[in-house]
Parts: C-alpha cells; sequence; structure tokens
C-alpha cells in the first residue's frame, strides 16, 4: 500500500503520544495495563518483523529467538553478573544484532519455503540452548528474579509504571520506523519486495539490504525481549518457543503487511482477542483460529490495509469518474 | 464452423484484442499471421479459454463457448497447441501423449486410443524411439513434435497451433508444416498462428492478418503471400519517411 | 482504536465477571490450572480434584455458614498468560487465596505478583524452586521431588542396587531431578553410571536408553511426566532391559498402564496413597480419608483417580481449613496455613511451618508397583 | 558520424543447462547512438540484455563498459557504472506509488544508510527534498506528474511502461537498455514512446533497444543487430539490414 | 551391548522414526505441489489419524483393519473438505496468505479435538503384540516393522499411483505445468482438491502406526509434522524421492546424535545439519533449483 503522506504521518504520530499519554487516566485497572503493556511489547517485535515481512518480503519464522536473546541476555547480565540494566539493554541489541548478521547473511539467499525452514530451524536450536544450558539460563523452569529498570531512584515496578516505559519505545520504535520506510532505504526494501531484480538493476545491493533489515528487526525484537524479562521479572524458555514466532508472523498479516501502523493493530488485535476469548473458555482456542482463518479468507490483505485500500480504490474510483474515464483494477 | 464474433480481451491491463470477428470453415487450414505482441497468442487462447474474452461471442458448431472454462473447452473438441510446447517435462514421452487423451479414458475403449497412439506413432517416428524418455530431455523439434503428437490425442475438431516452428531448424519446420498438411488430410480443421509467415501462407487456405489487436487484412492465402502489406507488417515500413516525421 | 480497545476489554470484563450468587455473600478462591497447551492433561485432573474438595467443604457448612466460590483461570500453559490470568483475577473479584498453577514455570512467573500483592497460594507444581528459598506467601502440596526421588534411593540402598542410569525429560521437571539425583547419588553412596535426557516431544527414546543399558546399571530411573512415562517404558522392555524401572512420583496414575500398555508391569515408583488406599492397613490414619475422598471422586468423574489428583486436593483442603480458622483474610489465611500440623491429608499428614511450605516428608510417601493393570503396595 | 565506442562485447556465450542461449556474439555500441537488437523469438535477445545488466554472468566473453571490464560485476555495481534498464514483463514495484517508483530510481545518486534513515537526520531530509524535486521534474517529463500518489499498480499499462522508463532514468544512465519498451502498447501511445525514445537520445543519453516492432526500430534506430538462434546473423545501419537476405529469411521463413 | 549392536540400533530405531517423517514430508510435498504452499493442517491430519483410529477402535470396538481404513476415510474427508471450503474460497491465492489460513484451520481443529477427546493421551493397541524382536543383537518392536512396512507400503502405493495410473500422471502434470494441463482437459481444482485428500490420507496413517508406539494425544501432530516439514525441505521441497530420504536421514542422524554424541542437544544437531544443507544447497538434496524469468 501506499504511505500515508509525511504530514499526516506526523498528524497520526501526535495523536499516538497524546492517546499514550492520556489513557492512563481513564485506566485504573492493573490487568488492562498489562495487556497493554503486552500489546506494547508484541508491537515492537511485530514492527521489526514487518519491515522484513510487510516490506521487504522476506519471511521469518525465528523471531522469537531474537526476542528470546535480548531477554536472556538482559536476564543474565543483569541478575547474574551484576551489569547495569540500561547498558545491558544495548549490549544484548549488539550481540544479537551479530547473531542475526551471522544467521541472516546465508539464510536470506534462500528463497520462499526454504528461508522459513532455516529461519525455523534457527529458532529451534537457540531454544533447545535455552533449555539445556540450565547453568545458565535457568533451563524449562526458568530465570527468575530479574531486576526491574529504574531512572535513578525512580523505580519501574507496577505495570502502570511499565505502561508508560514500554510505550515510550512503542512510540519511538514506531517513529524510526516510519522515518526509515520514508527513506531511501525504505523504498530500497519495498522495492526488493515488489521485484528483486528490477530493484537489483536500480543500483540497490539486495543481499546488503536484506541483511540489514534481518539485523534491524532482530534488534527490535532484542530490545521487546529485553523490556519483557525487565518487566515481568521472570522468563522461561515457553515464552520463546516457534508458536510464538508463528503468532508475530500472524500479527503481521493480520494487521496488513507493509504498513507500521498495521503492525500495531495486528498485535492489539489479536492480543486483546486472545484475551478477550477467555469467555469461550474451552472454545477460546477454535474461535481464535476460526476468526483467524476468516480474516485471512475474507480480508487477505489485512485488516489496515485492506480497509485503506477499499477506502483509497473508492477515492481514485470517484476521482477517475469524474474525469469520465473507465476504471479497473 | 468457428465463429468469432467482435470480441474483446483483456491481458491484465493491456486491451489485447479489439472487436475482432474471424471464421473458420470445416476442414480448413486458416493462418493468423502478424508481429510479435499483435495478439496472435491472446487471440487463441481466448478461444480455448485460457484468457475467456470480456465481451463478444465465440460459437463453435453453433455452441456458444466464449464463457466456459478450460476443460470444457477441451470437451467439446478443440485443443490448443501452446506456444513453447509447454510440455509435461518430467514426465515420459509415453506420459504426455496419454494426458492428451485425458478426457477419452473415460468415454472411449482403450483400444480406440491406442490405435490414435500409433497414429501418432506413425506421423513422428521419432517419439517412437523416445518413448520412456523425459519430455525435457527432448530437443526442440522432438519437443514440438510431442507437443502436437499430445494434442492429436485429444482428437480434436479443431487444432489450435501456436507458433510450431518457433525456433526450429528450417529442416524441422518442414516436416512439421507436413504433418499439419497430412493432418488436414485427415479432415483435422486447423487455426495456425505463425510469425515464419511465408511457410504458413505456403500451407494455409485463407489468412488474416493481425496488427495490434485488429484484424487488418484478410483473404486467400496465396493472395496474400504476395502482398507488400504483410511484409511491411513484418519488417517495418520504410523508415526514411518514417524518420522524417518524427 | 484505544477507546475500541477499552470497550472490548471493559465488555469482557463484563462477561467475564457475572458470577453466581445465592444468598451468602461467598468466599472467593483462585485457582489457575494450564487447562490448556501442554500442560492440560494435568491441569484438567487438577481442577477436578480441587471441585470436589470445594464442594465436600461446602456442603459441610462453608465458612460459617458462607459457601467457598472457585474462581478457574486457564493460563494455557504460558507463563506471559499466566501473569496475565492472575492479574485480572486480582483486578476482578475479591480473591483471598489461590490454588495452582500446574506448571513450574507459570509458578515461577506468577511469584513475584502474587508475593507483591500478599496472596496465599498452594501451588501444584512439581518444581522444588517454587519453595526454595522458602517464599512468605507461597506453599506448595506436591512432594518435594528431592524427597521422592529419596523414596527410591532408600530402596535402592536396601536392595543393594549399587549402579543407577538415568533418564530424565529437558523440561523443568525433569532437569529439576537431574540436578536431585546427583546430590542423592554422593548422599547414598550410590554410582550414577549414565544419565540422559529427551524432549517432551520425542516419540523415541531407545537411543538414549541403549546407551544406559551399554554402561550395566542395575536399576534405572526415569524422571518425567506425561506420554514419555509410557514411551520411556516401553523402549526400555523393547530392549529388553530386565533390570528394576522406577518412573516418578507423577506416574502413579491410572493413564500410566494405558500409556505403557503390557510393559508397565513391575515398574515402581514413589506415590501418594491414594493409589493403593484399599490394601492399606486400617490402621492407617490417612485410610478413611482416602476411601471416602476415591469413592466421591469415582462418582462424580466417572474414573479413577491417581496421585496428581491426591496433590491437587490436598492443595485445596488445607487452604480451606486455613480460611475456615482464619476467615476471609489473606494474612490470617498465610499465617493459619504456616501454623498447619499434623494435619491428615491425601498426599501424607501435613506439618506446615514457616521453614517447610510443603509439609511432607519422605515418610508419607509410597513405593508402589504396577502388577496386572492395579498399583501394589511395595514397603 | 562515428562516435566513440561506449559498449563492446567481445564473444559473448551464455550456456544454459548444457543449451545455447548465445554462441559468440560481439558487437558494439557507440556513444549516443540507439542500438537495435532484433531478431525472432527465441533468438536470445533478453538474455544478452540479461547478460549486459549482470543478472547472469556469461559462460565465456567479456563485456566492456566505458573500458572497463563488467561481465562478472552485480547488477547493483553495474547500475553504479551508468548502465540501467526497463523490462519486458513490466517489474514496476506495485506495491509503491508513482513517484517513490521514481524514487528508488534515484537510488544510486543518493546515499543515506540505515541508521542515518532512521533518526531522520537533517542531512536525510535534505535528500529527501532533493529526491522528491528531482522526482517530480521527471514525472513531469514524462507526463504523470498528476497521478504521482497513485499506487503504480493502478495505472494503466501504458503509463507504468513510461513510468518504467522514468525510474531507470532517474538513476542517470549514460547507457539505458529498453527490452520491448512498446509491446502491448496501441499505435499512438507507441508514436508517443517513439518519441520519447528520441528525446531521451538528445538528452546524451546512449540506448540500446530491444523491440519487435519494426516500424519503430527502423524508425528510430541508428544502428542495427540482429540475433538469430543465439548468433549474430547481421548488423549496420537500417537500411542495410532490411535488404540483408538473412535477416528476411529469418523473418519471413526461407524464399 | 557392544558398541556395533549400539550403532545398529540406533540405526534401526532411527529408519522407523524416518519413517514416519518420511510419510509426513510426503503429504506435505503432495500439496505443495498442487498449491506451492506448506499446509499447516498436516499437524492435525496426523493428530486425527490417532484419534480417529482410537475412537473407532477403543471407543466404539470396530475391528482393528476396519478402524484404520475408517479412520483414513474420514481424514481424507477432511482434507477434502479444507480444500473445499476456505482454501477454494479464499480471496487471495496469494502464497503467505494460504499458508496462514491453514494455521487458522490447524488451530481450530486442534481446539476441537481438545474438546472432543481431552487432553489426555489415549492408548492404541499394536498391531501384532509386544513381543520383542532381535536382529544381531538390537531390539525392535513388531510394530517397528509395521511402521516400515506400512511406510514402504505407502511410498510403493504413490510410486504406482503417481507413475502407473491416469489420474496419478494428471496430478503430475498439474504440478509441473496448470496451463497445460488444463488445455488436456485435466480440472486443476479437482487435482487439488485430490491432493488435499491424499495427504490427509498420507498423515493419517502416519499418526495411526506411530501411536500404539507414543499413544495419541490432541497436539501429537505437531513435532511430527515440524520433523516432516524439515524432512521435506532437506530433501528439497516437492521432491517425493526426497522427502523419503530427507525423513530417513533425519531420523537416523537424531538417533545417532542422541546415542554417540549427547542426547541433550540430539534436536539442535538434527537442525544445524538441516541449516548447513540449506546453505550450501540451498534447494534440499534433491530439489531442482526455481528459475526465475525476467
Amino acid at each position: 500500500m501506499a504511505p500515508f503522506t509525511r504530514k499526516k504521518e506526523t498528524l497520526f504520530l501526535i495523536i499516538f503520544a497524546l492517546a499514550i499519554i492520556l489513557i492512563p487516566l481513564f485506566v485504573k485497572n492493573k490487568y488492562h495495563f498489562m495487556v497493554m503493556n503486552i500489546v506494547g511489547l508484541n508491537t515492537i517485535v511485530v514492527i521489526g518483523l514487518n519491515l522484513l515481512i510487510g516490506f521487504t518480503g522476506q519471511i521469518s519464522l525465528g523471531h522469537a529467538a531474537f526476542y528470546g536473546m535480548g531477554a536472556y541476555l538482559s536476564a543474565i547480565f543483569t541478575a547474574t553478573f551484576g551489569f547495569p540494566p540500561w547498558p545491558t539493554i544495548v549490549l544484548a541489541m549488539i550481540i544479537t544484532g551479530m547473531v542475526a548478521y551471522f544467521v541472516g547473511y546465508p539464510s536470506l539467499k534462500l528463497k520462499g519455503h526454504y528461508l522459513v525452514m532455516a529461519t525455523l530451524g534457527f529458532s529451534i536450536i537457540v531454544h533447545i540452548f535455552m533449555v539445556e544450558l540450565d547453568r545458565i539460563t535457568g533451563g524449562p523452569s526458568g530465570f527468575p528474579g530479574i531486576p526491574h529498570l529504574s531512572i535513578g531512584a525512580f523505580v519501574f515496578d507496577n505495570d502502570f509504571k511499565n505502561f508508560y516505559l514500554i510505550w515510550t519505545f512503542v512510540f519511538f520504535c514506531i517513529l524510526v520506523s516510519v522515518n526509515l520506510v520514508n527513506s531511501r532505504v525504505g523504498r530500497a526494501l519495498k522495492a526488493i519486495h515488489g521485484s528483486e531484480v528490477a530493484a537489483n538493476t536500480l543500483g540497490i545491493d539486495t543481499d546488503k539490504y536484506k541483511t540489514k533489515v534481518f539485523v534491524l528487526s532482530a534488534v527490535f525484537a532484542s530490545l521487546a525481549g529485553s523490556l519483557y524479562a525487565h518487566y515481568i521479572t521472570f522468563i522461561s524458555p515457553r515464552s520463546f518457543d516457534f508458536y510464538y514466532s508463528i503468532q508475530a508472523v500472524t500479527m503481521v498479516i493480520v494487521g496488513g503487511m507493509g504498513s507500521v501502523w498495521g503492525a500495531f493493530f495486528g498485535a492489539g488485535l489479536l492480543t486483546v482477542l486472545s484475551e478477550f476469548l477467555h469467555v469461550a473458555e474451552k472454545y477460546n482456542i477454535i474461535a481464535y483460529g476460526a476468526i483467524l482463518t476468516l480474516v485471512l479468507v475474507f480480508l487477505p490483505e489485512g485488516i489496515v490495509v485492506g480497509f485503506y485500500n477499499f477506502y483509497r480504490r473508492r477515492k481514485i474510483k470517484s476521482m477517475i469518474e469524474k474525469r469520465g474515464g473507465e476504471f479497473r483494477v | 464452423m468457428l465463429n468469432i464474433d467482435l470480441i474483446n480481451t483483456y491481458y491484465g491491463q493491456i486491451h489485447a484484442l479489439k472487436d475482432l470477428s474471424l471464421h473458420i470453415e470445416k476442414e480448413e487450414i486458416v493462418a493468423l499471421i502478424g508481429s510479435n505482441g499483435a495478439g496472435k497468442s491472446t487471440l487463441l487462447n481466448t478461444v480455448s479459454g485460457v484468457t475467456p474474452p470480456r465481451t463478444g461471442s465465440i460459437r463453435f458448431n453453433k455452441t456458444e463457448i466464449s464463457r466456459r472454462s478450460p476443460e470444457k473447452i477441451v470437451a467439446q473438441g478443440i485443443v490448443h497447441v501452446p506456444e513453447g510446447r509447454q510440455l509435461f517435462g518430467p514426465l515420459t514421452v509415453f506420459e504426455n501423449l496419454e494426458l492428451g487423451a485425458f478426457l477419452r479414458f473415460s468415454r472411449e475403449s482403450r483400444k480406440d486410443i491406442e490405435k490414435d497412439l500409433r497414429y501418432v506413432m506413425e506421423l513422428f517416428p521419432i517419439l517412437k524411439e523416445r518413448r520412456e524418455q523425459k519430455a525435457g530431455t527432448l530437443s526442440g523439434g522432438e519437443q514440438q513434435m510431442l507437443s502436437i503428437g499430445r494434442a492429436i490425442m485429444g482428437r480434436p475438431q479443431l487444432m489450435l497451433l501456436d507458433e510450431p516452428s518457433l525456433g526450429l531448424a528450417p529442416l524441422v519446420v518442414i516436416e512439421i508444416f507436413n504433418v499439419i498438411r497430412k493432418l488436414q488430410e485427415d479432415r483435422t480443421t486447423i487455426l495456425l498462428v505463425e510469425q515464419n509467415a511465408r511457410a504458413a501462407l505456403r500451407i494455409a487456405d485463407r489468412a488474416y492478418v493481425l496488427e495490434t489487436g485488429r484484424i487488418t487484412m484478410e483473404g486467400n492465402a496465396k493472395v496474400l503471400i504476395e502482398d507488400e502489406g504483410v511484409k511491411k507488417a513484418y519488417l517495418g515500413n520504410d523508415y526514411r519517411e518514417k524518420r522524417r516525421r518524427l | 482504536m484505544k477507546k475500541g480497545l477499552l470497550i472490548i476489554l471493559v465488555f469482557g470484563f463484563c462477561m467475564f465477571s457475572s458470577g453466581i450468587s445465592d444468598g451468602a455473600e461467598p468466599i472467593k478462591i483462585g485457582a489457575i490450572f494450564s487447562l490448556t497447551g501442554p500442560g492440560a492433561h494435568i491441569g484438567v485432573a487438577q481442577r477436578n480434584s480441587v471441585l470436589i474438595a470445594i464442594d465436600e467443604f461446602n456442603k459441610k457448612g462453608g465458612v460459617g455458614g458462607r459457601p467457598v466460590e472457585m474462581v478457574v483461570g486457564d493460563d494455557e500453559s504460558d507463563p506471559t498468560k499466566a501473569v496475565m490470568v492472575l492479574k485480572k483475577m486480582v483486578e476482578t473479584q475479591p480473591i483471598v487465596a489461590l490454588i495452582g498453577p500446574t506448571r513450574t514455570d507459570t509458578g515461577m512467573a506468577m511469584i513475584p505478583t502474587l508475593e507483591k500483592e500478599g496472596i496465599p497460594t498452594f501451588m501444584h507444581a512439581g518444581g522444588d524452586v517454587i519453595i526454595t528459598p522458602v517464599r512468605k506467601w507461597i506453599f506448595k502440596s506436591p512432594y518435594r521431588a528431592a524427597d521422592a526421588m529419596e523414596r527410591i534411593a532408600l530402596h535402592l540402598k536396601k536392595h543393594n542396587l549399587n549402579k543407577v542410569g538415568f533418564l530424565h525429560a529437558s523440561d523443568g521437571f525433569g532437569k529439576d531431578g537431574a540436578a536431585i539425583v546427583d546430590r542423592l547419588a554422593a548422599k547414598h553412596g550410590f554410582e550414577l553410571v549414565a544419565k540422559e535426557t529427551f524432549d517432551m516431544k520425542d516419540v523415541d527414546m531407545t537411543a538414549q536408553l541403549t546407551r544406559i543399558n551399554a554402561r550395566g546399571p542395575q536399576a534405572i530411573i526415569i524422571w518425567t511426566i506425561g506420554p514419555p512415562m509410557g514411551i520411556t517404558t516401553k523402549n526400555a522392555r523393547a530392549l529388553g532391559i530386565k533390570v528394576p524401572l522406577f518412573q516418578c512420583h507423577g506416574a502413579a496414575e491410572p493413564i500410566f498402564f494405558r500409556l505403557a500398555g503390557d510393559a508397565a508391569e513391575g515398574v515402581m515408583m514413589p506415590s501418594t496413597k491414594i493409589v493403593v488406599a484399599d490394601k492399606l492397613p486400617d490402621s492407617d490414619v490417612q485410610k478413611k480419608k482416602l476411601v471416602d475422598y476415591i469413592k466421591e471422586y469415582e462418582a462424580r468423574f466417572k474414573d479413577t483417580p491417581g496421585t496428581m489428583v491426591a496433590y491437587g486436593a490436598d492443595a485445596a483442603y488445607l487452604l480451606l481449613e486455613a480460611i475456615k480458622k482464619a476467615g476471609p483474610d489473606r494474612a490470617k489465611i498465610r499465617d493459619g496455613l504456616e501454623g498447619m500440623k499434623g494435619y491428615v491429608g491425601l498426599s501424607g499428614v501435613y506439618n506446615l511451618s514457616s521453614e517447610d511450605h510443603t509439609g511432607t516428608t519422605v515418610k508419607d510417601i509410597a513405593l508402589v508397583k504396577a502388577e496386572k493393570g492395579r498399583f501394589t503396595l511395595v514397603e | 558520424m562515428n562516435s566513440e565506442i561506449i559498449l563492446k562485447a567481445e564473444g559473448i556465450r551464455k550456456y544454459f543447462g548444457g543449451v545455447a542461449a548465445l554462441n559468440d556474439v560481439s558487437f558494439e555500441v557507440r556513444r549516443n547512438e540507439i542500438t537495435a537488437i532484433i531478431g525472432p523469438n527465441g533468438a536470445g535477445k533478453t538474455t544478452l540484455i540479461n547478460l549486459i545488466t549482470g543478472i547472469y554472468p556469461p559462460t565465456s566473453g567479456k563485456i566492456i563498459f566505458e573500458g572497463k571490464t563488467i561481465s562478472r560485476l552485480k547488477p547493483f555495481h553495474i547500475a553504479y557504472q551508468g548502465i540501467t534498464r526497463t523490462f519486458q514483463n513490466l517489474q514496476v514495484f506495485h506495491n509503491m506509488t508513482v513517484l517513490e517508483n521514481v524514487m528508488v530510481g534515484l537510488h544510486t545518486q543518493t546515499e543515506s544508510e540505515f541508521l542515518n534513515c532512521l533518526l531522520h537526520l537533517p542531512k536525510v531530509k535534505r535528500e529527501e527534498r532533493r529526491v522528491a524535486e528531482e522526482g517530480a521534474s521527471l514525472l513531469r517529463f514524462f507526463h504523470l506528474e498528476s497521478k504521482s500518489d497513485w499506487l503504480s499498480s493502478s495505472l494503466p499499462y501504458g503509463e507504468q511502461k513510461r513510468l518504467e522508463i522514468a525510474r531507470a532514468l532517474a538513476g542517470k544512465p549514460k547507457l539505458l537498455l529498453l527490452d520491448e519498451p512498446v509491446a502491448g502498447l496501441n499505435i499512438r501511445e507507441t508514436e508517443e514512446m517513439a518519441e520519447l525514445i528520441l528525446k531521451i537520445k538528445k538528452m546524451g543519453i546512449t540506448i540500446i533497444l530491444v523491440e519487435h516492432d519494426m516500424n519503430l526500430v527502423m524508425g528510430i534506430s541508428d544502428k542495427i543487430t540482429v540475433l538469430n538462434y543465439g548468433q549474430k546473423i547481421s548488423g549496420g545501419t537500417p537500411e542495410e539490414v532490411q535488404k540483408d537476405p538473412k535477416v528476411i529469411q529469418a523473418y519471413l521463413g526461407e524464399e | 551391548m557392544g558398541i556395533y549392536e549400539q550403532i545398529l540400533q540406533f540405526v534401526l530405531t532411527g529408519l522407523t522414526i524416518g519413517a514416519i517423517y518420511a510419510l509426513v514430508a510426503l503429504g506435505f510435498n503432495i500439496i505443495h505441489n498442487a498449491t506451492g504452499i506448506v499446509n499447516f493442517v498436516q499437524c492435525e491430519f496426523v493428530t486425527l489419524g490417532g484419534m480417529m483410529m482410537y475412537t473407532y477402535y477403543s471407543l466404539l470396538g470396530i475391528p482393528l483393519i476396519l478402524s484404520f481404513f475408517l479412520s483414513m476415510a474420514t481424514i481424507i474427508l477432511l482434507g477434502a473438505l479444507i480444500e473445499r471450503g476456505p482454501i477454494r474460497a479464499a480471496r487471495s491465492k496469494a502464497i503467505i496468505v494460504l499458508v496462514f489460513i491453514t494455521i487458522g484451520l490447524s488451530s481450530t481443529i486442534r481446539g476441537t479435538a481438545l474438546l472432543a477427546w481431552g487432553p489426555d493421551n489415549v492408548p492404541l493397541p499394536s498391531f501384532s503384540g509386544e513381543n520383542v524382536i532381535r536382529i544381531l543383537g538390537a531390539a525392535i518392536l513388531p510394530q517397528h516393522l509395521w511402521i516400515f512396512g506400512i511406510t514402504v507400503g505407502v511410498v510403493i502405493f504413490l510410486q504406482y499411483f503417481f507413475h502407473r495410473t491416469l489420474i496419478g500422471k494428471a496430478m503430475r502434470a498439474t504440478a509441473v505445468n496448470r496451463k497445460a494441463a488444463s488445455l488436456m482437459g485435466i480440472s486443476v481444482n479437482r487435482m487439488v482438491l485430490l491432493s488435499f485428500a491424499m495427504s490427509g490420507g498420507i498423515g493419517a496413517v502416519g499418526g495411526m502406526i506411530i501411536a500404539p508406539i507414543t499413544t495419541s494425544s490432541y497436539d501429537t501432530g505437531i513435532m511430527l509434522a515440524l520433523k516432516g516439514f524439515s524432512a521435506a525441505i532437506l530433501g528439497g521441497y516437492g521432491n517425493n524421492a526426497g522427502a523419503v530420504a530427507g525423513g530417513l536421514i533425519l531420523g537416523v542422524l537424531e538417533s545417532l546424535g542422541a546415542g554417540l554424541i549427547s542426547s541433550k542437544f540430539k534436536n539442535a544437531f538434527a537442525f544445524l545439519i538441516l541449516l548447513l544443507v540449506l546453505f550450501f544447497k540451498p534447494t534440499g538434496l534433491l530439489g531442482y533449483g526455481e528459475s526465475e524469468r525476467v
């Protein structure tokens, strides 16, 4: 889909920032805060993944591994070795990024299902390491006692404070992503999605860009993982298995590929939906699957892009009709 | 036998055929000539149901077929030999021929089908030798023969032939065209699309010249072969005049 | 969008919280189990076991006429979800105590919140990390894995089986066991000849058992819960391994016979007495309680209770006992639990204290053997 | 008007799984001329273009552009050398607007990388403004300015073809390769395209043209190279080629 | 047990488990060839095979052989329904959308299975007893022979079907060239339908023959399907000989890895080899390159 114009993006960003500031005035419930915080963390992962899948057209089923690496690196360095949390988050992002580079460079030469398998295989290997290196990671029982983040004496030790912390990061992630997709690099990524060969003949080093955006998306996931670890203060491998990868890619698709805001909506809708469906108790999984299927069958472009394109097509149609032309899709 | 009336076909966003009409009589060879991109292949695809027309009608033996799926049209007796042969590469020559008769297995006896198989092997003895070889490993000429042979196996009343001489050495082209003539003698009607205009016009009864989706000339093949306009349709107008205008 | 999200959330909460009320205001207890996901096969049985305990309690008059109501949540076997379910419960229901969760990792994830909120919690999780170190608000009802393994070790010592092979799952429970077996080997002086692991989703453990068998063990201990109990037993028998096989303290379930088939014959395991209640001497203090409970359970769920049920029910019994004495006050309930001495439960005689949040010892644990589709008491 | 040679192919061979698509083809392109490559279907024309633009390397032989061997370079390197192209099957980026398509074409003319773009530094802002302006002026040149924020997929076919040329031109190439620029266009559009190509030539850009439309080829080319069965069978001015019996035979069949 | 007997044991068990992976991989391949997608419902085909067998045999008391074929028929029907329903109705035929539709379906079916059969594992009796068979010092169960035998049977059947029957040839033709197939009068939709039905049947067989060893529950299929997919990719996606080779290689590698190197990292070991193969041969062991036309 076409991007919003720069001005519109700025307007949205301002509205979004205001919403983040104002929402806590209306919410008093820890649970609702926690749901929103998880939405926020998922959003960060999904924004990164969307840059890779939605914009560049390269599918990864391995981002749970990067999410987990962020969480575990933060946990191990701070709780076990007593590193200060903030620099550790950056360190975790750097290490995860490096790993992503070494995995991504050979993997992204693969096409289609082979790329999916390579990323999936990688994430399974990482998961096995989380489980088996139990002296360091705490193994399957998990890693407890991770410190909350703090600034000076101010500790982010409840859902409300973490709301501001997490959503500030979400805001900046959206901001930099909006910057990126509306830039030379963003256009290059979309061009790779549109036609890799054509992109290459226009001077875009497609291998380099694919690897770089893979690294960037891994770094986003790592950041979310670190925030998750410091927020919940406990992590276990179960949170970073391949179901999470599938869930994240589903969020990308349901929100709409190739739209930064779509990533936010996808993460929000699916996270809230699965919470909401607890009403259905044992029909929960069935309902979740059925809704997912229906959305994809009837709104394959995803919710945000789907509606946006619908609106856009109508607009163009009316424009053309005014000029007396013929409209075809 | 086949009546095409004012069809318009779009290929993606390209308006490929514009108000096109033509007709073919029983046991005729009709050639369709014109330069690349004129819409010849699109016309065949439209008749065989691959890219149905947006408007207009196509009647075959008085039955309207323009809204039918390719499978149904094959069942009516029209078989399309597509451009680029479109063989099933990993399957053997024999299997390719068998699949040509796909629809007949449920209606006809094996004997009839085997009779046609022998007929094809007689027409193209090389295919008999290559029976168990994978179609993808054949040479270009052999592939073209197999492609035509596969179509014969469907025992069509009307055969649509798309560029049978494409990329073939001259001797092979002669062989293929001999077979086409033989098919006509055996009472098959043929609509032949060719870039190799001279060869096509030599065996055709009638011909149509197609330029950018429209028919610009039609008539007796023997007459058209001498026409200067045909040459222009291929090699372009005298360029000096053109350049002056630009 | 944000507004829409809020509406959805509020709407959901309204639908969820429309509870039942008859007469006296009920006292609410939260109960979080893994009803879906990989822990579901234990979670569902646990929920059933707790249901019986609560109904029995309410029939006897509840807390001064006020019934106790269980608010059930499903953590989907996922730590993040577990915390969310817990927070939702804390925010929307006036729960005085919590039962569950099923798994060690979901339990660990919930601990920070539980400690902060001050909710007395009786967990069902198997892992000892839950109560080591002792946490103010957290108790657990299944035996300490260390105690259960000790029970096996005592048996080995008695029969002079000194070379032991150990096979465990790579999940939390299995790894916990792997750490304990090292300690016990040192303590009781047996030799650990081989130690192998497998993934919970694996379908064949022949390779691992072959490796163990090659080292000539005199006994093999297998530490896992769920389907692998059956697969390992079958694989071991198929390999012609004749030495005594031991499973963990979660294996004494009717399902063990279905999972292991004929191979189950002769396998030993630590267990609660619930699976051998009818074979207990009448002098056993637990016997009457066990027999009554089994009757009730069989009538209601058309199924024979296994050892897991006993752990689940005890968590409820102990909590209810404490609530009865202390009333709906979280802090008093907690204190009451720590003061619980000599309480006769299904799994043993509980002596809780500020140092011991499990309350059972190796003496409470029976060693049972699978024989002809039933469990029999070994010692 | 024999100007300097800008591109030279020497003994190019290309095999696909043992089958020769091009067999010992040599030819030259002179600066600021339009050189057409023609030949019947399957003659190897598109393969030749793909070799020049580095989509695949030749099996043997050499391609020299402005004195530098480019036959082993990756496509994006070749773009930086000053060669861009269009495609026979349109490769317009359908997921982007018309303006964005052209802006991608300016990739080689700009240099902001990931970090700068993420942070939207002032340098990036300036560059963006420049790119948008240049893109817009290109669209004006191609009469597409009124549709600059349309999704490129919603353009009519003929305009998509123009857009692809605009995109290729944005990279300020010295050599532009056009693969069947008028295929699928009607007569009026074809004439417009011919004018456009001549205008591009006037800008000082050398052009290689692969095309079946002989009116166009004969009308605007300076030199023509004719391929058949992967071999060069003729070459020269349009008049020479039009009269060459080998060419007539290749196109119309045996006399 | 000497080291050679041990290795023999590892190879034998690896081959039987590998046979299951191969079956699942074949199921993936058949649908891939017809549609180009990864069908996640393959997990549920395997799961339901075991669960239906349990239902027919243990709950309804239908004889073993009859139960076997009834279960197969049920899953074949399910496969067909999935194609006729959501897959054909999908507005977008983009591969990623279709793949995620199958993920949604997979979740729905898994939830339904949980509701229908509960979370517990259910047992199935071995087809012919549990008396251990000894081969050169290695021990296997009769069921292992069944697994191997039935897999070989399925492979032979598929070989026969795809190379000797008209419909089979038509399916291969459709996979090679949809357009040409429809020009021969072959209905592409019907071939896709058939491929869903067939891979349902094959998945079900896999689920049924492994269940007596592993027991069966509402989510047993996931890990088998994951390994099966890996096997399919390892062999070259879409290539049936590759699927069989990939499955057996993966099974043996795992078993040898667990037996000789470390049981802790045996899965990591298998996936690591898979990654290395992909890095050096990007289309799997026996895959054809996908050519890109410009």
